[in-house]
């Protein structure tokens, strides 16, 4: 029933090509056309852009909030989580030494090529940062953050975090700041950092709000601050959705428990069952079809 | 057939001016002039392919001077012969064709016809470029005469042959002038060439027609000192008349009938002057002792040149010749020519 | 003629030079993926569809270039006017702009805000996101080598044999098609070729009008991008493969 | 010559529509942001510095181009040999392929899992993300237009002349240096812009090897992507316009 | 000064066979043959411009076969003239002097006695390509003699110049030639321009020299038919000897010598040969009666075949003379010519 338009954090690229797959055989008259990008920039393809889309899936749920409601949609679907992890590879400088502890002393040393993608485009690039921030209290190295970035030229950054894969997989980086699922997803080396620091667990939000990251706003030159929090993706339907039935039909699959959720968690990432939103009103807004997939839950 | 009155044309660094001419059907008219002239600019101007800027040009009495080429009834023939490279030769000669209504039977007949004049019949099958320079010539003669133009213009048709051919090609545009009633409006820059051919000619000279006329007349009366020399009379001295007296600087030369000017010029043909090393009698009037001052080589023959008194004259010897006398620059010789040998103007 | 001298050998070391710089890293990459990666690349309807649509744009493109840019090339080679000059160089824009400005720039005229997008709209026809708009970035990219290399080959061909052919009796038409055409068809199948060449390759341009529906290119990165160089590699050997194995074809149709 | 034939007017036409499709687009573009626009732009120093690094990595590309390709297109329009044209056409591939392809498989061989990678790595050089990445992919897109223009312009230049140089003594390095290019300079030219001019528009391959530093075509996109069509724009804009007036002068230069 | 031995060359088409040639310091030595013979490609050998296969080549008795063309000591000058167009005159000509070790007072000299000599002064600081042709070949004989070398290689350098120019820079080579050292080796696919200009000559034939010797020598006594139509005897007949008779086909003709075979050829020089319409009695022993069969055009005079019996005789007439006699194929004419006109061979 012809095509679906969706905009896709990069790191959610593998699991929706296997949802796109399972979906499309389901529904043969649908075409899933999946766009990968940075949230940010997907967001903006919506708002400023004026790109026609059905349904955007951000790495950050806030994304959606800050940018898309209420102006181009009305609620927000958190329906996975995810932490960061540093990723690499056996040929990586210091491949066999790195490890939760170390890996900070590592990242400063001289010759060693690491990098995250863009801040401004990409929430796994100013969570990058922030890990970095919060690296600084939780070791209590002060300066820590300062150092590392000072051996992070910023030839090292990328416009979305999954490029950063095939960075690594060529050898030309040795380290990326990644997901933990596209380290799964990609059979990458990583290293696993503590809950304090890996943005993976919301009751560790408290400590996470510390870290702040400035990010580029609506036009060259004005800026905004981006507050730590545990890494949530979120899930939106567009409100002019050219294929508002399709679309509903795919965030059904997508949602379901035994059908997108669990391609979600077979491929390393933790989702969220049954899905959440935060208020109440904002569940009464929902499609009548998705309701059954979410409870209120802030 | 051809009637051309006032024409310009610019084109580029080429200009016709207020060229007229008159040619007559079935004529063999030959257009001559130095490179650079304007020769082909008018023959594409009869055919259509210049833009013209003043005046007309009627063929067969239709004022044709804005119509398409391809409605103007003439065939053109080049230097280069221009056949078509990716068709046969067969396809060649019909190209035409199909523009003009002709029943199968007659086109057939004529082709064959044709084919056996012009002895292309083992060529047929062949493309081009496996054709020598004589056989190009005569397929290109065949693909214009299939359509039975009234007019064929003819650009230097036979500047790229070989000698052999040339002979050949030349005979065939004679024969088919005269047993057809084809006009033919050739372009050369050769003189010679002309003097075979033409019936009728004119001389052109940096855009404007120096003179026009029968090739008997353009080779034996000159009228100016371009076309004099143009047509060979490499001697060529402004001189004053006196009865049948001319005198060129301080030379008296005999000339065969009196000129109706006092000033005028005369003129020789170099194969008139004879040279020797001995002044000898005879009924021969002019008669000069002189020096040689330069050999000019001309294949087999040299053009000599004689210094008398201030006058140089120019005659041609053959290296045999040459030799035997043992001519050489600084040899002193007489020479000698006819009354009768001095063209008057 | 002596020994090869110091200057040959070192014109010699640049070809090598060029030349390794040249294939090395296409070599590598084509040998790279395994023939049970490529097998399976070319089990995946999205590859297959890409390439066809790459190449299915990448002709479209040289047909209408072919069409609109032929009698063009024709004009350009026999005329000689005020401004040709001016004329060419308009021509050979495209090469110039940067690959994402031509799609911004098409984008531009292809909006609703443009009185011609919104003609287009009128018209159903839709440039953003469609297979018109791929054909529209790649005839504009692709055009130029067709033109030029066109225009070289009517130059070459001899204005008499067409004077010729309008004294038979054939109109400008019929001479065009009965003899400039036939000579210039090399020149022709070039043009195409290079157009294709050129248009096949784009990605910047098309990327910004339409990331679906996906030419190869597009694919190629999106595989780069998401899922690494191991996925995107085998694409990428075939869409090179089939691009290489039709211009060799037509090569050598125009030999 | 009779009044202008159909023809005549066909192919006239599609000329004006050849013309209209690409000044339509990019005069639109041009004009479309406000003066004021254009000036904040040029305030930006990302700006400024992308159009700065755009023209410095062309140029480096065309430099590169220049001392490599200049021995080779001699070498190839001089002599005759067997292979000839296979190597003529491995000069050509990097038109075919499609442009995040190049800078996948020069990423391929520059990392450390490649022996030249490894090499480069001891001497300290980088390809990914670095201006030398950015100029290695420019020149690999942009010589093989460099190579083909100068090939065309020395073979118009008599081997007599070489001859009569070394006849009165001069070496072939002489010979080349004095009479052969000063000869070709005009086509050297022609081949240094359209070399820059390939190479300047380059986006695909760029954005897969160095996304950053940011060469324009790069900054425009993200600032398309990032921003929308209205930022986009002046950047653009502007990087044309100093492409344009550069080649212009090169132009009037070659004059 | 150039020995050439068994030297072999394959290039494309063309190649030598077995060359073998020797050139004696300061001799003006004349290369001919038709076109493609491969005189270019043997020049080129000389110069070092092209592979060698087999053979050696020796220039003032130093071994050059592998030798650079830049350490030869020759000069070339082409029919084109191959001026540097980027150059100044003045600096064409003084191009080389920095690969020879001259001091500046020496080579100033030099250059303005070559000037000088040459006529080019006015020319100095203007750029070839406003030069005429004639002033072309000054400059770029100047250039070459700058340098000094021993040998100057010309190839066809009178071929692109006007019939006026022709003449100026044979007689400049001429005089150069015998006022230096310097060894010319020319090559030119027109006999006549050798008549004038060589001491020596050869002739060559699809890469193999078929004779050499002194230009009067070849001139007159050719040693194989080639050589004789080349040298411009277009009467060439296999004849059976007797005493001081030739029997060609049934015709009688009187011989200067007796042959010493019995079989052999004769060869008459067209320019040999009189046509006239009556019979007439003289001296000549020669004299047939004949039909005119073919008139071919050349220029201002005709060469005209003329049928005895079965043998077809070549004479030269001018196309006044044909004009006065009323010449035309199928006229009946008589011919004459002398017997020590005829050559044996
Ligand atoms: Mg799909
Ligand atoms: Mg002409
Ligand atoms: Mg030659």
């Amino acid at each position: 029933k012809g095509t679906v338009v969706m905009f896709h954090a990069g790191s959610l690229t593998m699991p929706f090509e296997a949802m796109e797959k399972a979906f499309e055989t389901k529904y043969p008259g649908v075409d899933l056309q999946r766009e990968a990008s940075g949230s940010q920039a997907a967001a903006r393809k919506v708002t400023d852009l004026n790109k026609p889309c059905d349904i955007m899936a951000s790495a950050d749920f806030k994304v959606i909030d800050k940018l898309l409601i209420p102006k181009f949609a009305d609620w927000n679907i958190r329906f996975a989580t995810n932490q960061l992890v540093l990723c690499y590879t056996e040929k990586s400088r210091y491949a066999d030494q790195v490890n939760a502890r170390n890996w900070y002393e590592i990242l400063q040393r001289k010759g060693v090529v690491w990098g995250h993608s863009d801040p401004n485009l990409d929430p796994c690039g100013y969570r990058a940062l922030m890990v970095l921030q919060l690296a600084e209290k939780y070791y209590r190295k002060p300066g820590l953050y300062d150092r590392l970035l000072a051996n992070r030229p910023l030839e090292n950054i990328r416009p979305k975090s999954v490029e950063l894969v095939s960075l690594l997989q060529t050898g030309n980086m040795d380290y990326a700041w990644e997901y933990l699922s596209v380290a799964v997803q990609h059979g990458l080396k990583y290293v696993v950092l503590p809950d304090k620091i890996n943005l993976g667990n919301y009751k560790e939000d408290p400590f996470y709000s510390q870290a702040v990251v400035k990010v580029t706003g609506k036009k060259p030159g004005e800026y905004m601050d981006m507050k730590g929090e545990s890494v949530t993706y979120g899930v939106t339907l567009i409100k002019d959705s050219p294929n508002r039935e399709a679309a509903i039909a795919f965030l059904d699959y997508m949602l379901d428990p035994k059908g997108g959720l669990k391609i979600l968690k077979d491929q390393g990432q933790p989702p969220f069952i049954p899905c959440r939103v935060p208020t109440e009103q904002m569940k009464s807004m929902l499609p009548e079809k998705l309701k059954k997939h979410v409870t209120v839950k802030d | 057939m051809i009637d051309i009155r006032n024409l310009n044309v610019h084109l580029g660094e080429f200009r016709l001016r207020d060229v007229s001419l008159s040619i007559d059907p079935g004529e063999f008219f030959v257009l001559m002039g130095p490179t650079g002239a304007g020769k082909t600019v008018l023959l594409e101007a009869v055919a259509g392919l210049v833009p013209v800027l003043g005046g007309n040009i009627f063929i067969g009495g239709r004022d044709v001077t804005r119509m398409p080429p391809e409605e103007r009834g003439i065939g053109i023939m080049y230097q280069d012969y221009a056949l078509f490279p990716h068709l046969t030769i067969v396809r060649n000669i019909k190209y035409g064709l199909r523009y003009h209504r002709l029943d199968k039977e007659t086109a057939q007949k004529r082709f064959g016809r044709l084919v056996d004049d012009l002895g292309i019949g083992h060529l047929l099958k062949r493309y081009p470029e496996t054709l020598s320079g004589g056989e190009l010539q005569r397929v290109a003669l065949a693909r214009a005469l299939m359509v039975e133009p009234g007019i064929i213009l003819l650009d230097e048709p036979l500047s790229a042959l070989d000698q052999n051919f040339r002979e050949e090609i030349r005979l065939l545009l004679k024969k088919i002038n005269r047993s057809s009633h084809i006009t033919f409006f050739m372009v050369t820059h050769d003189f010679s060439e002309a003097l075979t051919l033409a019936t009728k000619a004119a001389i052109m000279c940096e855009g404007a027609i120096a003179q026009t006329g029968s090739i008997r007349d353009l080779f034996s009366k000159p009228a100016s000192t371009f076309v004099a020399s143009f047509v060979g009379m490499k001697n060529v001295f402004s001189a004053q008349f006196n009865g049948n007296q001319a005198c060129v600087d301080s030379l008296t030369i005999e000339v065969p009938q009196p000129h109706h000017h006092s000033t005028g010029y005369i003129a020789v043909r170099p194969e008139d002057i004879v040279i020797s090393l001995q002044p000898f009698e005879s009924s021969i009037r002019n008669a000069f002792p002189g020096m040689i001052c330069g050999m000019i080589d001309q294949g087999f023959l040299y053009e000599v040149h004689i210094r008398v008194r201030a006058v140089v004259f120019k005659s041609l010897v053959t290296k045999g010749a040459a030799i035997d006398l043992a001519l050489d620059i600084g040899a002193g010789v007489h020479i000698f020519f006819k009354a009768s040998a001095v063209h008057v103007f | 003629m002596g020994r090869k001298g110091s200057f040959f050998w070192v014109s010699f070391s640049c070809g090598i030079m060029v030349l390794t710089f040249i294939l090395l890293p296409l070599v590598e990459m084509l040998t790279a993926p395994s023939g049970a990666m490529l097998r399976e690349t070319l089990q995946d309807r999205n590859v297959i569809r890409s390439i066809w649509l790459s190449i299915y744009t990448a002709a479209s493109a040289a047909g209408i270039s072919f069409l609109v840019g032929t009698p063009l090339a024709y004009l350009l080679a026999r005329s000689q006017f005020r401004g040709k000059h001016l004329i060419e160089s308009v021509i050979d824009l495209p090469i110039v702009i940067p690959h994402p400005v031509v799609g911004i720039a098409i984008l531009g005229v292809a909006g609703k805000n443009h009185w011609l997008g919104q003609y287009l709209q009128e018209f159903g026809i839709r440039i953003m996101g469609s297979t018109t708009g791929i054909i529209t970035v790649l005839t504009f990219v692709g055009m130029p080598f067709y033109i030029n290399a066109l225009k070289a080959g009517f130059e070459a061909i001899s204005p008499r044999l067409e004077n010729v052919s309008r004294s038979l009796g054939a109109s400008m038409w019929s001479t065009f098609v009965r003899v400039t055409f036939p000579l210039a068809w090399r020149s022709v199948l070039v043009g195409l070729i290079m157009c294709c060449a050129r248009s096949i390759s784009e990605f910047g341009a098309v990327v910004v009008v339409a990331y679906h529906p996906m030419i190869a290119p597009v694919l190629i990165y999106e595989r780069y991008e998401g899922y690494g160089l191991q996925y995107s590699q085998p694409v990428a050997v075939w869409l090179v493969l089939v691009c290489l194995s039709l211009f060799l074809a037509l090569r050598l149709l125009a030999l």
